[in-house]
């Protein structure tokens, strides 16, 4: 009964959306919105290689944060030996963002 | 609650999908995602695991193979680009050049 | 006798001298390093010898042992010597032998390039057929197996910008491994079995307390031991199936060829059986199988040897056809027999093939025997000593050979092996044939010389011609010492040798008899009436072109496996490096061919997805055999 | 504070990867041209992460909840890694500069991937292991698409990386399997379940794609597909690496898992391996014959060796373990030599990798060709080299344990490769150069490489007894 009804439910809804609202598309409804200034090329267009080294160097640092959650649940039961564990571990990190820093992969050129 | 079996068939199909993705798919980026697919699979079977064990060992292991496709993504994009600036293209049949 | 076990060492010695430092010293140097090691081996032998003879049959059995090779739980191996009758007389063989061909190619080779790396060569090979001789266990002789196996394939191959000759290096390699892989299978075999490879510790099994006892007669796992053994002799000692790599030999340097026909490398089969001998007295079915592959191979041989015009070609064929005599006795269970023709051959074919390295270095290495004749007085020398030679062969009365060939006959007839004595009586007719037919026309008749060559004949040097007066005096009178050689060697080959039957005499007259009706067609057909031989020619054709091309098993072989096995390669798991050619092979072949292959070839095309495919469908596979509950 | 975090249980670990990341630390306030200097402070590194390993041979402990298990086995792989890791080093170092890609994160990922490697042998917990096994590949990935301008290099990473994670994933989904059934991940307590309930079809499941994940890293048939276009097309320092460091790794855990978590289905895995193992040889050697590239060639042949280890596996014997475990050393010996000459031979831009291009160099080049010859005479297994010794302990333990019909399919093997080794020595010493034959020089530090491993492949051969006896008593940890 529920998967009907689960099943229903967005049919019915998308289609009394169509049937109600207002037909009206023209031109600059369709366009897509940058804030009101005219879009100059197309939106699919080729992202910069720059793009893709921020979104490496962000997957890494952000995925490893992962790791302090269970650490905070559980710190008081860690303590000190917790403390310092989780500031080698976070020193590791610091090692490569200061390798990324130097290295250059940071600057926009 | 939601029965055990139904999570260990919902991984078998996600890495069904992804194993397919990867026999498939041309384009580099869309195979790796495939191979994502396949182990985010596991980790489903692995929590569905842990629930039925009780136990949070197996959401530890989920930590560590999010962290490892973390890096594993890295570097795979890494190479996918390396590779686009070589060839000009990420079609994997395109860089078949090794063979016999 | 402590010291016997340098005997294998110090040629190793002078292989890493020469081979190490040898390029950078004089000829002399080398020269004089190189036959000094061997020269050294020969005394220790010789003391080795003599200090057996010293103590009562009973013990004389020495073992000296250098250190622990391998343990591992059970697994024991000890690299040790052992020097008992058989090792002493084979190391004497050997170390004298290969004294006098070290010293002959010293001459031989002196003008070539690369002096130092032939001697140092030679020198392993030395070592390496020492140690196959000394070893007292079956890992250890597999070292020294495999060592001469190595350095054949080095010295055939010795002038590798020849094509010919490093096909033939080739050849004789990878037909040795086809040996060696029974070989190696027998002895992994012999270790599940005795659960031990040390020799002594394999016989007391074998001996009448022991557990193995009972299964003589039958063809249990103790024939399969002797038989895969007996694979590997084979391949080593060119017996059939296996021979086809020694005819080829011949394109090492002439004293290579005396070495490896005479003294080393093809003797190791022979010496193996005999080693092994209360193995293989159980296992009459293998012994049955060891007599007739030797007589066959002596008797097949023997006919190759008939038409042949090379005189290396025609040698090469009467070495298996004579080490097939020496498997024939082994067989019939005349062990000690077998191993005074193993060591009257040396003499005689190690006299022979230098006495071919003479006149084929007098002649510029010619050696088509029809180009050649009337040589006799040109080089007397090496015509008497190859006459010598020849005679022994041959089974003349008296000399060296026609001692040890009536043995193995008598052998066979007074066990009861009547077809192999005949065959054997019918290849000593064709043996003194064709050797008198080689002699008859290099040294006789009228001068069938390219014009260019005839001047510059001359003889050899002393440093070469010694050593063929030497072994040419061996090859007379070397078979006088058979009653000695057997009582000597009886603590290893066992049985005492039964009173002569009532046929012996006949025998002795019989063998006189077919050496002499040999010589006679020979001398008939190429000394009185040349004509003879080629209207035998003309009428025998087709026989004639079967043995000429001997009897087209090289072919054979080339077609049955070679080839297949390249296909299979080449179609089924090769995209070729130039696609065109291996386009064009799939093209003309079947089309059936070419599906399978066209589906198989899928595995290497390069693409990631296709690779995939494969892992996933070995993962299907393994899944499903575990669903299927295999 | 947990218990049993015995930091000490993991000191040649911990300094491997430290000095990777002072590697890193240190690379960009190091001018261009001395970027060897890091290179050498990896070999520092390794050799005093061995010393560390020395001091702890002979002692045997558990740490850190039971995941990681300090014992003469681990010790035995560690100092196989940290060598096989040091040539591999002592091979690039002219060879990066040679080929402009002169960068010390070499060096660094050599370490991480040697760290992962070492915990590979030493874990007893399958999450461990998955996290070794990863950073090894991780590494392998990046090492091997290490000249990224080339698109030979490039692609060897692509397809490597690929099929690495696919059938990682396959891996780790038969962890999952395995974790299901038994509710834990480490060895003992999967082995415990599994005596206990029996092998269900979890276990069966989590057995194949296990032995799949596994087969993909030491290359058995089919998994071994990548191969040949994998270390072709990597640099050749990294194809010497990826031949014998992961995959002995992969054999050292691969023993660990069967014997210690699943030997109550040594049937079921013993099985398919001696399928494999006959499937592996037989696709190695065959389609080695007619290889002409020299890198291709020896990529076959590793996958023909992988085939000869799992013999010794299949035998599920003591003999069988020690025999892997040596020939692990003696392969990785006379593999890395090969590929040292090979390095070496192929001048810059690798262009001299074809067998052609070493027609008639035999007597021009002494040393090199001397050695290569050592190093393929052993892998035809000729007696006096390790490679003899090796397979005699592969074959007898599988003979021992009844397997005659695989150890004859093994021999036979052994004996067809014997073809294709010996062309290239006919190709070396028996054929007419090419009209002018190019000059190499040898730097010292791969020469010293190649004659160690050269000095090491005889010394196994000649007296095996010394490494025979360490193998065995380390294979009694695994038991």
């Amino acid at each position: 009964m529920f998967i009907f009804v689960a099943l229903l439910l967005p049919v019915v809804a998308l289609l009394a959306g169509r049937l109600l609202r207002p037909q009206m598309g023209h031109d600059t409804k369709l366009r897509p919105y940058e804030c009101g200034v005219e879009p100059e090329t197309d939106a699919r267009e080729r992202y910069s290689v720059r793009y893709y080294i921020i979104a490496i160097l962000f997957v890494i640092f952000d995925v490893e944060t992962i790791f302090l959650f269970p650490w905070a649940v559980i710190y008081d039961k860690l303590a000190l030996f917790g403390f310092i564990e989780m500031l080698v571990f976070l020193g590791i990190l610091i090692f490569g963002y200061i390798y990324v820093w130097k290295k250059g992969a940071l600057e926009w050129v | 609650m939601v029965p055990l079996n139904y999570y260990l068939i919902l991984g078998a199909l996600l890495f069904s999908v992804g194993a397919l993705g990867v026999i498939l798919k041309r384009n580099l980026i869309t195979m790796f995602m495939s191979v994502e697919l396949m182990l985010n699979s596991a980790n489903l079977t692995f929590l569905a695991f842990a629930r039925e064990w009780n136990q949070v060992s197996g959401q530890v292991l989920v930590f560590f193979v999010m962290v490892v496709a973390a890096a594993e993504a890295a570097v795979g994009l890494a190479i996918v680009i390396a590779t686009y600036k070589n060839r000009k293209t990420v079609n994997a049949d395109e860089t078949a050049s090794l063979r016999d | 006798m402590d010291s016997f076990w340098l005997i294998p060492i110090l040629p190793l010695v002078g292989f890493l001298a020469n081979g190490l430092v040898g390029k950078r010293l004089p000829k002399q140097a080398v020269a004089w390093i190189a036959c000094l090691v061997v020269a050294a081996s020969l005394l220790l032998s010789a003391r080795a010898f003599y200090a057996l003879m010293q103590v009562p049959p009973e013990e004389r059995h020495v073992i000296h042992p250098l250190f622990t090779w391998v343990e591992s739980g059970d697994f024991v191996a000890r690299f040790e010597f052992l020097l008992d009758p058989l090792s002493a007389v084979m190391m004497l063989l050997v170390t004298g032998v290969g004294l006098l061909i070290h010293v002959y190619s010293v001459g031989y080779m002196w003008a070539g390039e690369g002096f130092y790396r032939y001697f140092a060569y030679l020198n392993l090979f030395m070592s390496s057929m020492l140690l196959l001789v000394a070893a007292n266990n079956l890992l250890l002789m597999f070292v020294g197996w495999e060592g001469v196996g190595l350095c054949s394939y080095l010295l055939i191959g010795y002038w590798y910008f020849k094509k010919s000759a490093s096909d033939a290096g080739k050849k004789a390699f990878v037909v040795n491994r086809v040996g060696d892989f029974g070989f190696l299978l027998g002895i992994l075999l012999a270790f599940l079995t005795f659960q031990t490879l040390d020799f002594q510790a394999i016989f007391q099994q074998l001996g009448p307390e022991g557990e193995f006892a009972a299964e003589s007669g039958k063809w249990g796992t103790l024939s399969w031991i002797a038989f895969l053994l007996f694979i590997g002799a084979t391949g080593k000692s060119a017996q059939v199936p296996l021979y086809v790599w020694l005819p080829d030999a011949m394109e090492g340097p002439t004293p290579v060829s005396a070495l490896i026909h005479a003294a080393t490398m093809v003797t190791a089969g022979v010496y193996m059986v005999v080693r092994l001998n209360p193995l293989y007295s159980l296992t009459p079915g293998v012994s049955g199988l060891v007599a007739t592959v030797g007589i066959f191979t002596a008797f097949y041989a023997a006919t190759i040897a008939l038409v042949q015009r090379d005189i290396k070609r025609i040698l090469a064929y009467s070495t298996i056809s004579q080490i097939g005599y020496m498997f024939a006795a082994a067989g019939v269970g005349g062990y000690a027999a077998s191993i005074f023709h193993l060591s009257t051959h040396a003499y005689f074919k190690a006299l022979l093939f230098l006495g071919a390295g003479s006149v084929m270095r007098a002649l510029q290495n010619e050696t088509d025997i029809l180009r050649m004749g009337g040589l006799r007085k040109y080089l007397p020398v090496t015509y008497w000593t190859f006459l010598a030679a020849t005679v022994a062969i041959s089974g003349v009365p008296l000399t060296s050979g026609f001692f040890s060939k009536d043995e193995i006959l008598v052998r066979s007839f007074s066990s009861g092996h009547t077809v192999i004595g005949i065959v054997g009586l019918a290849t000593a007719v064709l043996t003194a044939f064709y050797m008198f037919r080689l002699f008859f026309l290099t040294f006789h008749g009228e001068q069938r010389l390219a014009p260019e060559l005839r001047r510059g004949i001359h003889e050899p040097p002393p440093s070469m011609a010694v050593p063929l007066v030497l072994l040419a005096l061996l090859s007379l009178f070397g078979g006088y010492g058979y009653g000695y050689l057997e009582g000597f060697l009886e603590p290893v080959t066992g049985e005492p040798l039964p009173a002569r039957g009532e046929h012996s005499e006949a025998l002795v007259l019989l063998t006189a008899v077919a050496s002499g009706l040999g010589i006679l067609a020979a001398y008939l057909f190429y000394v009185r009436n040349p004509t003879w031989a080629a209207a035998a020619q003309q009428a025998l054709g087709g026989a004639h072109r079967l043995l000429w091309r001997k009897y087209y098993v090289d072919e054979l072989y080339d077609r049955l496996f070679v080839h297949p096995l390249k296909r299979v390669s080449d179609h089924f798991l090769w995209r070729g490096v130039d696609e065109r050619v291996v386009d064009g092979a799939v093209n003309g072949t079947a089309g059936l061919v070419r599906d399978l292959s066209g589906f198989l070839r899928q595995m290497q095309t390069g693409y990631a997805r296709a690779y995939a495919t494969w892992i996933l469908l070995g993962t299907v596979g393994i899944l499903v055999y575990y669903w299927m509950g295999g | 504070m947990p218990t049993d975090l015995h930091y000490l249980a993991i000191l040649p670990e911990i300094i491997t990867a430290a000095t990777g990341i002072a590697i890193m630390l240190l690379d960009p306030f190091t001018a261009p041209q001395h970027k060897g200097r890091l290179g050498w402070l990896g070999v520092a590194g390794l050799l005093a992460a061995g010393v560390a390993g020395a001091a702890q041979s002979g002692r045997t402990m558990t740490a850190f909840g039971g995941m990681v298990q300090l014992d003469s086995y681990s010790v035995f792989f560690r100092w196989l890694f940290f060598g096989v890791s040091i040539g591999t080093i002592l091979i690039s170092l002219q060879y990066l500069k040679r080929e402009g890609v002169h960068h010390s994160e070499f060096y660094a990922l050599v370490l991480f991937a040697t760290t992962g490697m070492s915990f590979m042998a030493a874990s007893v917990d399958l999450i461990l292991m998955f996290i070794g096994l990863e950073t090894v590949a991780i590494s392998t990935y990046v090492l091997a698409g290490f000249k990224r301008s080339d698109p030979r290099s490039n692609e060897s990473a692509v397809k490597y990386f690929i099929l690495g994670a696919f059938s990682t994933a396959v891996l780790l989904y038969g962890i999952a399997f395995l974790y299901g059934q038994t509710g834990s991940t480490r060895f003992d307590r999967v082995a415990e379940a599994l005596s206990a309930q029996g092998p269900s079809a979890f276990f069966l499941v989590g057995l194949a794609l296990l032995l799949v994940g596994f087969g993909f890293k030491v290359a058995m048939a089919p998994f071994h597909v990548w191969t040949p276009d994998v270390y072709e097309g990597a640099p050749s320092p990294v194809t010497a690496f990826l031949a014998v460091g992961p995959k002995a790794a992969g054999f050292a855990a691969l023993v660990r898992v069967l014997y210690s978590a699943l030997p109550d289905m040594e049937n079921h895995w013993g099985d398919v391996l001696g399928l494999v193992a006959v499937l592996t040889m037989t696709v190695g050697n065959v389609a080695a014959i007619t290889q002409s590239n020299i890198k291709r060639l020896l990529a076959y042949s590793s996958v023909a060796h992988a085939g000869y280890l799992l013999v010794g596996l299949v035998a599920r014997n003591e003999l069988g373990i020690s025999a892997v475990l040596y020939y692990a050393v003696v392969y990785a010996l006379m593999n890395l030599g090969a590929f040292t000459v090979v390095v070496i031979w192929s001048g810059a831009g690798e262009t001299r990798v074809h067998l052609s291009d070493y027609a008639g160099i035999g007597f021009r080049y002494p040393f090199l060709t001397g050695c290569l010859s050592l190093f393929l005479l052993s892998l035809i297994g000729i007696p006096a080299t390790g490679g003899f010794m090796g397979k005699v302990f592969l074959f007898a333990a599988a003979v021992q344990s009844h397997h005659v019909g695989l150890v004859v399919i093994a021999v036979l093997n052994s004996a067809v490769s014997a073809y294709y080794y010996l062309r290239i020595i006919v190709i070396m010493y028996m054929q007419e150069p090419a009209a002018q034959v190019p000059s190499v020089e040898i730097p010292v530090p791969a020469a010293v490489a190649l004659v160690l491993a050269a000095l090491g492949t005889l010394l196994t051969g000649l007296y095996p007894s010394a490494l025979l006896d360490l193998a065995s008593r380390s294979v009694l940890a695994v038991r």
